[in-house]
Parts: structure tokens; sequence; C-alpha cells
């Protein structure tokens, strides 16, 4: 008999402090972030799909077309072509598609490139009712619609 | 056992035995994930419990034989998502073994900051889905609201929220800055606080403590024979942790104890966890305080990885205990055998012995008390 | 800890494969070789002849091992597949190897399934990933893979299995 | 308005993701349900791998999936009215997935979260024995969400996807990323 009222007390005081704790909470501030409304500062290493980049006094895309990032992805997302323009001693990129359903986001791809003419995009929130959106996106035409860095 | 349980001799002498199959998943709330049990049941008694795996086998042993080393990166963090870190930490440090690269030492404490925080996040979702499956919802939005905490610093270092591919062989593919340092100090006073308000809601209350003392008792010896490791063979009574018994990376330059509890039950493994929370804060600590300077990436790593032929194994802790890399080489620039021994395999496996003779819902409880991936149990 | 090392090569020393008077097989003794921790991430090796792994996990359960894993390893051009059996030391720092090697084209080896009860999963998945049969082994359905599936995809001359997607 | 006919034809005719067609139609009606529907989005626990990680983050506090009535979580199909694929499905599980799919109710409607989902993602290779190249193969898709694995906020912004689908018009803002 005493146990069960002493267990019935413990029963009620653990309740008690559960509540508490629970209390607490009204007076902090809320957690939640309004995600239309408002949203979070993705951090600069964020990692979304890839994007070409752009040379910064030519203005054309880096790319070489070497194709060490289409060697190196795990999951062989990516297809490169490119051709040398006349008088040219190097290649341009022609052709940049990327399979973004295939793709883990491992970042070998901008790690390897020896030009550095890849780079993260911050497309956090990508959703859509069609998959071809995401599998064969054209990463030249992208670049085009000024979405490159 | 409880009293009055069917297979007391004074039970089993009276009303007719009538045994009924339930099937519990493979899309159950209870069994986090694809897994499924198949339950022979005796009433509310469970007679025989037959986990059936596979519904998540993702192939990542044929992978490996499949892709280059460097290919294989992002694999790891993949087999069991939740603690990708310690995965990732076993690949890279096997393959370094084998080719015998020496890591900078920054980048190896890099490694265990990143390593135990990623541990600390783990736990607490094993703490929600663990209380969840006991019918508490409220600790789970604290745990998510703290494990948001480390993943804002995981993700401003690595660039991911869970599946990292952070570290490289022969080092990391990039140095940490002095906000994450700085973020880091401010989580575990943080995570300090929040430790004590953990057991104030939860472990000091009657109907938890009801539901886990004395429930799914494993004894040490059911471990061994089975191989299970990690919190659940610390919930038995037995310090073994990888870290202590077989050093590797910097962790034998930290103090941190093994918590242990020798009950066997799934109060002592929810125990164990709890404490290894406090434990794994330590750590970061002290390796923050000795963070040394330097270069994070090793300077003799070899363009091509063509580790010589030959057998490497290499055993880590990982948040549900010991996951170990056996990698057979043949010398090309692919793997030739690459196994993956997963802590959550062999923690299932002692299920069926363990749950025999258990109410449903203990059963249940003993499940959750185990934290089963089940992409780590099926890889 | 050294000490639990040589007390375990002398008991895997004497674990010879006895002289078999029918066939005029000569007797085998089991191979015990030390390794480096450090290259290698095991203390001792123990190569085996098939006959007899039960007894090879007798010796580690005796001397309290844990079982690790159990995994298969194909040769194809050497015309064997290799059963690698991991044991760990719940309380040293000692990791022990038994290895043996079964015929390719008939593979099989006696269970150890009854003295680590655990083996029984590392068995089936075994099973499963090399059609390496078990012989005593109450259930060998696949463990991993779907319930019908009679391929062995870890195989290295393992092709496709062809799927239709309906 | 022509958009609103179209996804009203397509109704008629059984399209993906709406009721079967009917002869006798009530558009005031038919839209007030719409409205209804897209508004408290139920979604069938299912979380395969990775990225039932992410779906259960976007479920709790700091994301709170509540704010668009997605957040009751039903471990029946009978009671789910969305299907939120959460990783890789390999051949093993196809069968019970289908399952559960043909167990939902209409209207019924299909999220792919993750890349795994959409495409089998990084598990793809040529050779390969176990996953399921894209769960389009085994039942329509009606809204694709990529990444390994994508953010909550991806996972919000299908469920916003759906919405629309839905009821032809966007009621959140838009969110603009780099």
């Amino acid at each position: 008999m005493v146990a069960a009222i002493k267990e019935f007390c413990l029963g009620l005081h653990s309740l008690a402090t559960g509540l508490a704790v629970t209390l607490e909470q009204f007076f902090r501030r809320p957690v939640t972030v309004h995600y239309p409304w408002e949203v979070l500062e993705l951090p600069a290493r964020y990692r979304g799909h890839i994007v070409l980049v752009r040379d910064e006094q030519t203005g054309r895309l880096r790319c070489i077309a070497c194709k060490m990032c289409e060697r190196i992805c795990p999951s062989d997302c990516i297809v490169v072509e490119g051709a040398k323009l006349p008088g040219e001693s190097r290649k341009s990129v022609t052709e940049f598609k990327l399979d973004f359903t295939k793709c883990s986001l491992c970042g070998l791809c901008v790690e390897v490139c020896p030009v550095d003419a890849l780079a993260f995009s911050k497309r956090y929130n990508l959703a859509s009712t069609r998959k071809a959106d995401y599998e064969s996106m054209d990463l030249c035409e992208l670049a085009k619609a000024g979405d490159a860095k | 056992m409880s009293p009055g349980h069917p297979t007391d001799s004074s039970v089993s002498a009276a009303a007719p035995r009538e045994t009924f199959v339930l099937n519990v998943g493979p899309q159950h709330p209870a069994t986090h994930g694809v897994l499924r049990l198949k339950l022979t049941m005796d009433g509310e008694y469970v007679l025989h419990a037959e986990p059936v795996i596979g519904y998540a086998h993702r192939m990542h042993e044929k992978m490996g034989e499949n892709r280059t080393y460097v290919q294989f990166l992002p694999n790891p963090s993949r087999i069991d998502y939740l603690s990708a870190m310690h995965y990732m930490h076993a690949y890279v440090c096997v393959v370094e073994r084998a080719l015998g690269i020496e890591v900078p030492p920054r980048a190896e404490y890099i490694r265990v900051i990143t390593s135990e925080l990623n541990r600390i996040a783990s736990h607490l979702v094993w703490f929600g889905a663990f209380l969840l499956d006991l019918g508490a919802f409220t600790p789970l939005l604290y745990a998510f609201d703290d494990r948001e905490k480390i993943l804002d610093l995981l993700e401003a270092v690595t660039g991911s929220r869970l599946t990292y591919c952070y570290y490289r062989f022969g080092g990391l593919c990039n140095d940490v800055d002095e906000q994450f340092i700085e973020g880091t100090r401010a989580f575990v006073k943080h995570m300090r606080g929040r430790l004590g308000m953990y057991h104030k809601l939860v472990t000091e209350n009657l109907i938890l403590r009801k539901r886990l003392e004395g429930i799914g008792v494993i004894s040490a010896e059911l471990c061994r024979k089975y191989g299970a490791t990690g919190p659940v063979l610390r919930g038995s009574g037995v310090p073994c942790d990888v870290r202590k018994l077989e050093p590797y990376s910097v962790y034998p330059e930290f103090e941190f104890d093994v918590p242990h509890f020798a009950e066997g039950d799934c109060m002592a493994r929810y125990k164990v966890r709890m404490e290894e929370i406090a434990q794994s804060l330590r750590i970061i600590e002290q390796a923050i305080a000795k963070l040394p300077p330097g270069p994070v990436m090793a300077e003799k790593v070899p363009r091509v990885i063509k580790p010589p032929p030959g057998d490497y194994y290499f055993a880590v802790e990982a948040a549900r205990g010991r996951f170990a890399i056996r990698l057979v080489s043949d010398g090309t620039e692919v793997p030739y055998r690459l196994k993956l021994r997963t802590p959550s395999f062999s923690n299932l496996a002692l299920f069926g012995e363990a749950a025999r003779g258990l109410l449903m819902q203990d059963a249940l409880a003993l499940l959750g008390s185990l934290d089963l991936v089940i992409p780590d149990v099926d890889r | 800890m050294n000490e639990l090392i040589e007390q375990l090569k002398s008991a895997y020393a004497v674990l010879v494969v006895p002289a078999r008077a029918d066939t005029q097989a000569a007797a085998v003794p089991a191979v015990v070789q030390p390794t480096d921790p450090e290259r290698r991430g095991c203390h001792l090796e123990v190569t085996v002849t098939p006959a007899v792994v039960v007894d090879a996990a007798q010796v580690a359960n005796r001397f309290g091992f844990a079982i690790d894993t159990i995994t298969g390893i194909d040769w194809p051009e050497a015309g064997q597949m290799e059963v690698v059996y991991d044991f760990f030391h719940p309380q040293h720092r000692l990791h022990l190897v038994v290895r043996t090697r079964v015929p390719r084209d008939a593979p099989a080896l006696p269970t150890i399934q009854d003295v680590f009860p655990g083996a029984n999963w590392h068995e089936r998945e075994t099973h499963d990933f090399f059609g390496i049969k078990f012989i005593g082994h109450p259930d060998l359905t696949p463990l991993l893979l779907p319930e019908d599936a009679d391929y062995h995809p870890l195989r290295k001359d393992f092709t496709n299995v062809s799927r239709s997607s309906n | 308005m022509a958009e609103q006919q179209a996804k009203w034809l397509s109704c008629a005719e059984g399209g993906a993701g709406s009721e079967p067609g009917s002869l006798v139609r009530f558009a005031r009606l038919e839209q007030l349900l719409d409205w209804g529907r897209a508004n408290s989005l139920w979604p069938l626990t299912l979380g395969l791998a990775c990225c039932a990680i992410e779906m259960m983050a976007a479920g709790a506090a700091r994301f709170d999936l509540a704010r668009f009535g997605a957040e009751v979580f039903r471990p029946s199909p009978r009671q789910a009215d969305v299907m939120i694929v959460a990783g890789t499905v390999n051949w093993k599980m196809a069968g019970p997935i289908k399952t559960l799919y043909d167990q939902m109710l209409e209207p019924k409607w299909v999220i792919a979260f993750g890349n795994c989902a959409i495409s089998g993602g990084p598990f793809v290779f040529p050779g390969q024995y176990a996953v399921v190249e894209g769960v389009d193969k085994l039942f329509p898709v009606d809204v694709h969400v990529p990444g390994c694995p994508p953010r909550p906020e991806a996972l919000i912004e299908g469920i916003l996807e759906l919405e629309q689908k839905i009821t032809g018009t966007r009621r959140w803002p838009r969110v603009k990323t780099a």
C-alpha cells in the first residue's frame, strides 16, 4: 500500500517535471522557419546541382571540355562535348548535359576540374511535376539563361 | 520473464494452445524503415520472432567492385546515413592503411570532431524515434531541434546535411573555419544543458522506466555469440569500444569513459547512449582545445589510387557499434572485394532469441532499443 | 596479450585434419601466421581446410572471441572460393582471421552456426552472394536478395539478371 | 481558365493522380473538394532510406509540415492521400510498395522524394541487380523532388507543387534561389 502511494507520488512528480519542461518552451523563441516567406541562409559551401562558371574577364564559360568530370563521376551523370573554335588553341564546351536524377552531390567533379569551371548552385528547393526537368539538364543552356557563376 | 507467461508449466497444461503468425512490416511505423518481422504469437506473447530483411538491399558491395576507389567515396555515407562520418572514416582509413599514407594531425582532429558531432546527431535521432515507439511524441521535436544545430555546423563545413562526402584519402576535402570552431564550442555548452533537460523530461519519467526497466534483457554471452556490438554490448556490461580497444585516428589522445551498464535491459541501452552523448561532448571539447594548425591533406597521395595487392581490414566505432571494412586489393584501380561488416546486421540477428517470451509491446521496445538503420542491415 | 596469442597459436597448431585411410589423403595441419595489425588490421591469420572450420570456430569460442563476420571471396583463376571468418575479442585488442578455400565448382563446407548462432545470417548472406553451401545450415533461403533469387551477384562471372519493368 | 478545363478533361479521362471519370460533374463542389484536399494532404509513413530522415526533419519543429496541413503521417495506406517515396526502392520492396499504392484510396498522389525514387539515383550502373530505376516504373508519379537527399524545404516545395497540381493555383509565394 505504501509502495503504491509512493509510486503514485513519484509518477505525479515526474509528470509535473515533464509538464514544467514543456511549459518553459512557451517562453522561448519559436524555432520554426516560415519557409516560403522566410528562408534560411545557406552556407557558402552548400552543394546544389553543378553549374558552369564564367571567366570574369572574358565572360566566356571556363570549361575546356577535358572530360575529367565525366570520367570521375561515380554515377555517370555528366556528358560533355567540346570543339575547337577556329583560331583558338584550347577547346570550348559545346554541350554539358547533367542527369541530376542520378547525381549523388559528392562534389568529385568540382574537385577534379583543372580550370575550376564547375561550381555548386544553391538551388535547394527544386520540385517539378516533370521528370524530364532534371533528367537532362543542359548546363550550357542554363548558363545562357543567366544561371552560371 | 513475466509471471503468467504461457511457457509456465501451470498455464500450458490448461487450455488448448493456439498460436498465430503476426506480420509486422515491411511498412510499419514501429520498424523504422523497411524491416519485416514474422512474429509467432501466443496471445500477447511472442513465441518466435523472425526478422525478414533485404527490403533495402542496395548492393554496396557489388558497387565496390564496379567503381574505382575514388568513385566509391559517396557510398559509405549512404550505408548508414545516420553515422555517415564514421563510415567514411573506416573507408578512407582502410585505403590509407593499404597505401601507407600518413594523415596530417589537423585532419585527424577534425575527423574526430566531425565524427563525434555525427555520433550525437545519430543518438538524437535514435532518442526521438525510440520514444516515438514507446508513445511519446514530444521528445522527438526537442531532439530534432538539437540535431538541426549539429547539421547546420556540419553543413557549413561539408556542404550537405546528411550524406557528407567530406573525408578524402589522406585528409579532408576542405579545412574548417573559425566560425565552425566557435559554433561547435557554443553547441557543446548548449547540449550539456539540454542533456539535463532530457533527463528531467524523459529519463526520470516513471512511465518510461516502467516500460524499459527489466525488459528485453540481453546477456553479454548472447552478444558474443551473435557478434552484437556498440551500445547493445555495452548495455550488457562489457566495456567494449573500438575507440578504446583498437584505438584508431587520434582517439588515444583524449580522455573519455566507455559507459557500460550490467543490467542488459532496454534501460541500460538507453542510459549507455545518453551517457555517450556526454562523452562525445567531452571528446569534442578536448579536440577543439588541442586542434593543431597545419595542412588538412597529406602531401604524398598518389593521383591514381592503386593499393598494393593484399587483404586489409579496418574497424571503427560507429554510432551503432563496430563497423569494419575488409578490402581485398589486386593492385588495380578497382577494389577486388569490399566486405562491409555493419553493426546493425549483427545487432538485429539476436532479436529472434532476445524477443522470445516478451509481450508484443516489449518486443517493439527491444527492437527500438537496438537502434537499427535498415539500409545498414541490408547494405 | 602476447601470451594469449601464443596460446592461440598452440591451440591452432594442433588443429590437423586427420589422415584418411580410405583416400590415402595426408594429414593437413592448420597454418598459423601472425600478421602486423598496423598494416593489415588483424593479429593472427589461420588457414585451415574446410573440414575443420567447426573445430577452428570452437577454439575461437573457447578463447572468448565474438563473431565479427563471415564472407566469401571469389577466385575464378584458381578455381576456388575463399571463405573468411573474422573474430574479434570483446576484452582484448585481438583480431583473429580464419581462412579456408573450397573448390569453385562445388563450393560446400560445414556450418559453424552451432558454435556461434550469429553465424547463421552471415552464412546465409554468403550463400546469397556466392552460392557457397553450408552443410548442416537449417535455412539457406535468400536473406538479402528477393525470395526467389537464383543468382549469386558477387561471383566474378555474374551478369545482370533480366528484369521486366511491370 | 484554359488550364482548369484541361485539368477537368484529364479528370474525365481518368488521368494520373485524379479521380476516375464520372458522367455527372459538379464543378463548384469539385473545386471545393480540391481545395480541401490540397490543404490537408496526409502522407503515408513510408521511410525507405536516407531521404526518410529528411522527411522526418521536415515534419519536426524547424520546418514544420503542419503549416501546410501535411504533417499527419498515416501508418495505414487507407487513410493516406499522398505517398512520399523517400528512398531507394529495390525489387524485393517493389511488390509491397505497389500493394501499398493499390491500397490507397482515390484520389491519391505520389511524390518521388530524392534521386533514388526518381530514377534509382547513384545506385544505377550497368548490370545492377537490385534497384528499381525510378518508382515511375511501378506507378504514376506526380511530383519529382531531386536531391541526394533533398533538403526539407524541397519536400515542402514538393507539397506545394502538388497543391498547385490539385487546385491549379499556387497559394504560397515562390522562393528565388541562386
